[in-house]
């Protein structure tokens, strides 16, 4: 068992202890130790459009903007509030459509809808889903996930918004230029507000309730009202980015509640590091090109894109993130036992 | 009368798509999203073996249950077993597989509407004035057999006690001598055949599509956790309250409310029962 | 101890609970009076947990009514009820486990309760209560330059979470706590040093319910015992009362003699 | 060698409205090609094809999809011009506005039947005037029916028709509007069912049939699972005769194998001519036998000769404009008056829907066929038929 | 019969188990005694192997690192790298702290659940001995195991551990939360099913006093080391054990 006689130890960065909020910084090296990432994310973000190949690859990072915005709020949710849904089509169509019949049936300009489109479907969302809150675990997490059928199924049934056709001919951003910052910012906004909120005292609540909501009750809190309060946030992101959806494609139909809405941002979440809230948006930011990139290859296309992601999974298990932070806050050394 | 017949037959079938997850999730506690496309593909597997290779139809449809069960076996050793206890990975990585099989499938071809499997009987017969075709007779009796079966088979015999406890507390059942990771693999292998039953069963009455796998998730899914989740007599009766709900809606409101009523079912159970017909997680997760 | 007040601040009158067939309380009725420390024991199963939950609005009972301050509080969600200022602990701690102990106060300093009140050692202003969390539980006894406080509850041994758990119910500024065995799964020493805590917190003037089978411990701290079996109730008196109590002996102790009972448990 | 015309071909390629456009695209391409290109003023510039699986056909997945293939067609693979999908009714509408915004000429060469198309066309001519279809739509197939209708009436007196759809807008749509039409046109509509998609069970619909003595059977399904219906149908003898109007199970040459052979009798509505074999006009055959030859199978689908067919529209309208600039291309494309697999091909200058007519030599001609052991025959229109419509023998007497 | 040997357990980079041996001869009962977080569980982990699972799932998890080293003997050959079910069908069985009953199965399950690897007339028969052993359960049969009461709970977590049929059987902290009739009786059933069943019993606890009656030899526990042992006699009068573990002042 000679082997045995040694393992491995990770050993924190000195700065990572002392940087737990506890501790005031020392210098600049630690300074910067601390932003680098942050900033690379930023700048990285805000270059993007200019980096892109063409056109073609810019509409592209809307795209993934959009995604990421669903994934964040799917992150939020599920890891902080403990309410996995698999609804992110509810919010997108929701979203969509709200901004979709304001434009087309008000003709109220998209830097006008997109925000009420994010308010009054965010509203929507959380009321219907009030009663389901609560719902636990895998429960919620089907509910969710028959609730974008449901609504398809209502527009088609009653032929509302256009039925199966759709609302068509809904004005675009005002350039492209304009559309990719707009998305952009967005995404930097959300992430960055998320993070810094669920460190808030408000945002502890929502944790207490993941791990034991009968000792939140205990302390005299209404949780129903607190996870109502964090759908409603969660919802309001997801519509807003269903909203810059129908912009950006000028149109909005049933297919907004489409299963893809739902699987790929969990997807995202599950191969970037969960609860981490950047992970999410860094795994966007792979999973979306990449899948256009195996365009070419036609109907294998998705059976490349399953199989990576299930490569992905099985690797990387703990995620991008989980294992980007364990390397940069800590190295690891082997010991004589 | 014919709502009567015809609500029962529905429901027996939703049963059977939705055991096979039922099954698995209750025992590996794996959500297993890729029960559609293990559905689908036992079923072109059988015409293959039927049509092209000519083998019998009954063993056509043993050997396709078989490499369904392995097929099972398999995606639990070599994927899901890496992400065991991950509930959103699993859910992720089950569903990819059953991604790349489908699409593996309409890549090879396997599309449009040419595929087909004989019924097991032809011909049908009066039931207060309503004809039934036997298959759908014999679908489902086997459908009800199978449930009982089951239930049987869970509460009474060894191995589904044990698969039982594995579910419930995997550690526990560790000290109890309990081979945690076989007994997974058992259970998506049992799942797994359970889908080829099912498809066996309903495919004849249908052609073999693809998309068909999407639907059959989603019901399957819909039907086990209305039920309550891991309990197979749960599912069952769910079956039978989504497939009324149908039926009725196409008979009394026009069928194109079917989905809309089905869904609404499927919310509104859940809104009054938190934890599924049979389930009581939710009262033993508050139990303080 | 305090002398008691005529009015009780806690009222159960004939309180029953059914579970399908098993019937978990009959007709249990007592008053806890301002000050009091009322001890609970009884056989497991004896409905102990039981009438904590029914208390705090955990279950509803199915028949009988309680009161808190003459208020009938039958029912109430759990919120509302601690709100008022019932806490409890609770007898499997699930700790915020993804929360370092300190933050698992803020949570109760949150609520609206401890908004109003200022909470315990608030001092009625909540500018950051990530500090008085930690004040808290150092006067708890989580020695603040050990890192304790700031420690993954999940990797805290048994004692401190004890301690947390009652930390919880304190930072409300409750007017009764009611303890599901706090001194279950403690060593002697910690057990030692929980003893004082609580009639500290006794000193503040706030009511205690304990439920316990640790009964020389609870002997020293409270004041009036009642004996539950089967979810009835057996007798209520002082400590000494209980122990001669024939049908306690044999529903509770055992054969052994109540001494030896005594020294260990 | 010159630039290479660059046509993109936004196909749902998993499906029979998709690959069926896919190669009739290809062989009019390869043939043009082969003959030396395009004349664009002087020069002989090559067709070049770029197909993307949309995926639109598809369940579950959300148009967007399809929106971003054609963006892909468009910036990145630089298309000149749109040719085929994408296929599904609401993800074309949806295109729409793309292509107007990127200004690409498109023409919509199969399974988009809603009228809702070159309405909208219409209605905002400006915004999309870029946008053609060159294959008929849900009006002009209910108007052949109807024709259709009253030929069987005039011949066998067969007056009552019973109305099946599949529970999905456009079918529902065109169903009512069907029924409206027929009883205005003399018919009695005994009855309409909706069936929910995947629909495995119809007995007793088609008993509800025979018990109200209908004696056509109308149907407006796309899936599969209709096929069913016809095998119950044989098996229960309905003396009813099953015609559908879109009913893709009996569009293709597998449906015989798929009903082991109970699909005799079926009629149904391929559109328009090519897709089976007639002689609508000389170049009908040709391009039936070239399809077939090159491809292996016969033209599957409603698709296939209207895709072959904008191809040549297109290098027509190149040529004359001169230009491959769009503006251009669109007036000389409206102009349009050339004779083709199906009959003379124009478009309406305000909505760009192709004008059809019963008469080869007037418009572009639907076809209608019925299944006559195990082969397919068109019957209809009465210009280009091959064969006489039969009755099941149960039907005869009475 | 039971044996370990230096064994050291880290997680990550926190020694909960430094360099420790014991040993558990045939029909003995061991005690380990230790305050909170001595190491007890760990200990019960390591000997029953499910310190390999929970192991393994950190690894899939990418959380902690855990490292064992050591050897574990039972009958004097190496089980160190035995699966914990193979370890349990050796005959080395765990009744874990806390409990873990299979809250959704009804008691009687529970029951049979443990008795997995027993014969059918094994299972019959110890089923029949649990429940005389612990008469209250017979009313409790059909009730689902989360609902039961802490005391209910360990009854039957005691039970479902003999039902597996154990050589060498563990108790992690059996009296937690007991009342002490309930204690004694417990006590008392453990001596008698190990006279009964001739198996080997090593048991943990805080708290010397009410098991002390009963085991031959202890183990004393202090964070993670072994620091004192013998039988009970020499513990017995050993003054700051008496104080530490027997709360006798
Ligand atoms: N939700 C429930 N459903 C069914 N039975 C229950 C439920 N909760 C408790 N019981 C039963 O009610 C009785 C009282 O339980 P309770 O937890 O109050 O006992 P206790 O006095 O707390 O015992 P202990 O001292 O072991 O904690 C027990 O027999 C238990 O099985
Ligand atoms: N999963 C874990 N990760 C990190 N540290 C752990 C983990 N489990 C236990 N520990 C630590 O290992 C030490 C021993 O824990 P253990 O549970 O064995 O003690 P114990 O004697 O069983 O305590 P108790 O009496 O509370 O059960 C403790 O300091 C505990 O904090
Ligand atoms: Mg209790
Ligand atoms: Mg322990």
């Amino acid at each position: 068992m000679s082997d045995q006689q040694t393992r491995q130890e990770r050993i924190d960065r000195g700065i990572k202890v002392r940087s737990d909020g506890l501790y005031a910084l020392m210098s600049w090296r630690e300074l910067s130790y601390l932003t680098a990432p942050r900033f690379i994310l930023i700048a990285g973000m805000l270059l993007l459009p200019f980096l892109m190949p063409g056109m073609y690859w810019q509409r592209v990072i809307s795209i993934v903007c959009i995604y990421a915005v669903l994934a964040l709020s799917f992150d939020f949710l599920a890891h902080y509030v403990g309410l996995v849904s698999l609804g992110g089509a509810f919010f997108i169509g929701t979203g969509g459509y709200s901004a979709g019949i304001l434009n087309s049936y008000f003709a109220i300009p998209p830097f006008l809808t997109v925000p009420l489109a994010a308010i009054i479907g965010g509203v929507f969302c959380t009321l219907v889903l009030f009663p389901c809150l609560p719902l636990k675990g895998v429960y919620f997490a089907i509910v969710t996930l028959m609730y974008p059928l449901f609504m398809a199924r209502i527009i088609e049934a009653f032929d509302i918004f256009g039925g199966t056709d759709g609302l068509i001919g809904i004005d675009s951003f005002a350039s492209s230029f304009a559309e990719q910052y707009f998305v952009i910012i967005m995404v930097l906004v959300f992430l960055f507000g998320l993070r810094r909120f669920v460190t808030t005292d408000r945002g502890l609540i929502f944790t207490a309730i993941m791990d034991n909501d009968q000792a939140v009750k205990a302390s005299g809190i209404n949780i129903t009202r607190y996870k109502a309060l964090a759908v409603f946030i969660a919802s309001a992101m997801g519509c807003m980015a269903g909203a810059c959806l129908t912009h950006i494609y000028m149109w909005s139909g049933i297919s907004q509640f489409a299963l893809d809405f739902s699987i790929l941002p969990i997807a995202a979440t599950v191969i970037g590091g969960s609860g981490t809230l950047v992970g999410p948006v860094i795994g966007c930011l792979i999973l979306v090109p990449v899948s256009e990139l195996l365009r070419d290859f036609g109907t294998l296309r998705i059976v490349f894109y399953a199989s990576i992601l299930v490569g992905f999974i099985l690797f990387r298990s703990g995620g991008i993130m989980e294992y980007g932070q364990r390397k940069y806050e800590q190295f690891e050394r082997w010991t004589q036992i | 009368m014919e709502i009567l017949v015809y609500g029962t037959i529905n429901s027996v079938s939703l049963a059977l798509m939705g055991l096979g997850f039922a099954m698995v999730y209750g025992i590996s506690r794996v959500p297993n999203f890729a029960h559609g496309a293990l559905y689908i593909i036992c079923g072109f597997v059988t015409w293959t073996l039927f049509q092209k290779i000519g083998l019998p139809y009954f063993f056509a449809i043993i050997f396709s249950l078989g490499i369904n069960g392995i097929l099972g076996m398999l995606m639990y050793r070599f994927v899901l077993i890496r992400v065991r206890g991950m509930n959103i990975s699993e859910i992720i990585s089950s569903y990819a597989i059953g991604l790349i099989i489908l699409e593996g499938l309409r890549f090879g071809g396997f599309r449009g509407m040419t595929y087909t499997l004989p019924v097991f009987m032809e011909g049908s017969l009066m039931i207060g004035g309503v004809p039934v075709d036997y298959h759908r007779l014999i679908m489902t009796i086997i459908g009800i057999c199978l449930v009982a079966g089951l239930w049987l088979f869970t509460h009474y015999t060894k191995i589904g006690l044990a698969l039982q406890g594995m579910a419930q507390d995997e550690r526990a059942a560790l000290m109890l001598g309990i081979d945690s990771d076989f007994m997974a693999m058992l259970a998506m292998g049992f799942g797994a055949i359970l889908a080829g039953v099912a498809s066996i069963l309903i495919l004849p009455l249908g052609n073999i599509v693809v998309e068909a796998g999407y639907n059959v998730l989603i019901m399957s899914i819909a039907v086990c956790i209305v039920g309550g989740l891991g309990s197979w007599m749960g599912a069952f009766f769910a079956a039978f309250i989504i497939g009324y709900a149908q039926i009725l809606t196409v008979v009394f409101i026009g069928s194109h409310f079917q989905m809309v009523v089905a869904l609404l079912a499927i919310i509104l159970t859940l809104i009054l029962k938190p934890s599924g017909l049979f389930g009581q997680q939710k009262e033993l997760e508050e139990r303080v | 101890m305090n002398q008691t007040t005529t009015e009780p601040i806690l009222r159960m009158d004939n309180v029953s609970k059914l579970f399908g067939g098993v019937q978990a309380l009959k007709d249990v009725s007592v008053d806890v009076f301002s000050g009091d420390v009322l001890g609970i024991i009884g056989p497991n199963g004896s409905g102990k947990t039981t009438i904590v939950n029914s208390i705090t609005g955990f279950i509803k009972p199915t028949s009988g009514k309680i009161y808190f301050k003459g208020k009938n509080i039958t029912g109430k969600p759990p919120h509302k009820v601690a709100d008022m200022g019932v806490t409890r602990t609770f007898q499997i701690m699930r700790p915020y486990h993804s929360l370092p102990a300190y933050k698992n106060l803020v949570i109760p300093l949150f609520s609206p309760r401890a908004k109003r009140t200022g909470g315990w050692r608030g001092g009625g202003s909540l500018g950051n209560r990530q500090t008085i969390a930690i004040d808290i539980l150092e006067e708890i006894g989580f020695e603040r330059d050990s890192y304790i406080p700031f420690k993954k509850t999940s990797t805290l041994p048994t004692g401190y979470l004890k301690r947390l758990e009652l930390a919880r119910c304190l930072a409300l500024k409750p007017e009764i706590i009611i303890c599901d065995e706090v001194f279950s799964g403690l060593s002697m020493s910690e057990i030692a040093s929980m003893v004082p805590l609580i009639q500290r917190i006794q000193d503040e003037g706030i009511t205690i319910v304990m439920i316990e089978h640790r009964l020389r411990e609870l002997f020293q701290v409270a004041n009036r015992v009642m004996v539950l079996n089967f979810g009835e109730k057996l007798i209520e008196g002082t400590a000494s009362e209980v122990m001669a109590d024939e049908k306690v002996k044999e529903a509770y102790f055992g054969s052994e003699k109540v001494e030896e009972v005594m020294t260990y448990a | 060698a010159e630039k290479p015309i660059i046509l993109g071909a936004p196909l749902s390629t998993a499906y029979v409205y998709g690959w069926d456009a896919e190669r009739g695209i290809k062989l009019a391409v390869d043939e043009i090609n082969a003959a030396g290109g395009v004349n664009v003023n002087g020069k002989k510039r090559p067709f070049s094809v770029e197909v993307i699986d949309t995926r639109d056909l598809e369940p579950g997945v959300p148009v967007s999809e399809a929106l971003m293939a054609v963006e892909r067609l468009i910036l990145n693979k630089n298309a000149d011009f749109i040719l085929g999908g994408p296929n599904r009714s609401e993800a074309a509408l949806a295109a729409m506005s793309l292509l107007s915004k990127h200004k690409k000429v498109s023409i919509v060469t199969s399974g988009v039947l809603t009228p809702a198309y070159h309405k909208t066309v219409a209605k905002k001519y400006d915004k999309l005037k870029y946008c053609f279809r060159i294959h008929g739509e849900a009006v002009n197939l209910i108007g052949e029916m109807i024709a259709n209708f009253a030929d069987l009436k005039a011949k066998y007196g067969l007056t009552k028709v019973f109305i099946m759809a599949q529970d999905v807008s456009h079918a529902r749509g065109a169903a009512k509007v069907m029924g409206k039409v027929a009883g205005s046109k003399g018919f009695e509509v005994t009855g309409t069912e909706i069936f929910p998609t995947g629909t495995t069970d119809y007995s007793m619909a088609l008993l509800k049939v025979k018990s109200t003595g209908s004696q056509i059977i109308n149907i407006w399904m796309d899936m599969p699972e209709s096929a069913i219906l016809l095998k119950q149908w044989y098996d229960l003898q309905i003396p009813a005769l099953p015609f559908g109007s879109t009913l893709a199970a009996a569009e293709q040459p597998g449906f015989w194998k798929a009903t082991e052979g109970k699909g005799q009798y079926t009629l149904c509505n391929v559109v328009n001519a090519g897709n089976a074999p007639s002689d609508a006009t000389e170049w009908t055959m040709k391009f039936y036998n070239a399809y077939t030859e090159k491809w292996g199978v016969e033209p599957e689908g409603l698709g296939s000769s209207s895709s072959y067919m904008a191809v040549y529209v297109l290098k027509d309208a190149i040529e004359r404009a001169g230009t491959i600039e769009s503006d251009k291309v669109v007036t000389a494309l409206e102009q349009t008056d050339i004779m083709g697999v199906y009959g003379r091909l124009r478009f309406d200058p305000k909505s760009h829907q192709v004008i059809a007519a019963l008469d080869p030599k007037e418009g572009a001609v639907g076809s209608i066929l019925q299944w006559q052991d195990g082969k397919r025959v068109v019957v209809y229109p009465k210009s280009i038929a091959k064969g006489e419509i039969l009755l099941p023998p149960w039907m005869g007497k009475n | 019969m039971l044996e370990a040997r230096n064994l050291m357990v880290f997680y990550e980079n926190m020694l909960a188990l430094n360099n420790i041996s014991i040993k558990c001869d045939e029909n003995q009962i061991v005690g380990v005694f230790g305050a909170n977080s001595a190491g007890k569980s760990t200990l019960m982990y390591a000997l029953s192997g499910i310190m390999l699972d929970i192991q393994k799932k950190e690894k899939m998890a990418g959380g902690e690192r855990i490292t064992l080293t050591g050897d574990v003997l039972l009958e004097n050959q190496s089980i160190m790298d035995l699966k914990p079910s193979l370890r349990a069908k050796a005959g080395i069985v765990l009744c874990p702290e806390r409990r873990r009953l299979f809250k959704e199965s009804s008691v009687l399950e529970n029951l049979r659940i443990g008795g997995y690897l027993a014969t059918k007339a094994q299972a019959n028969q110890t089923l029949d001995y649990v429940m005389n052993m612990f008469p209250a359960l017979q009313k409790l049969r059909k009730r689902l195991g989360g609902f039961l009461s802490g005391g209910e709970q360990q009854m039957v977590a005691i039970g479902r551990a003999l039902m597996a049929q154990p050589k060498v059987l563990l108790l992690d902290e059996p009296l937690l939360g007991l009342s002490p009739l309930m204690q004694s009786t417990l006590i008392k059933a453990t001596k008698v099913i190990q006279k009964e069943q001739n198996i080997s019993v090593i048991v943990s606890e805080q708290y010397a006093r009410p098991v002390f009656p009963i085991v031959d030899y202890a183990y004393i526990l202090e964070n993670g080391a072994a620091v004192m042992e013998g039988t009970r006699e020499e513990l017995m009068d050993n003054p700051d054990v008496k104080s530490a573990y027997f709360g006798v002042s």
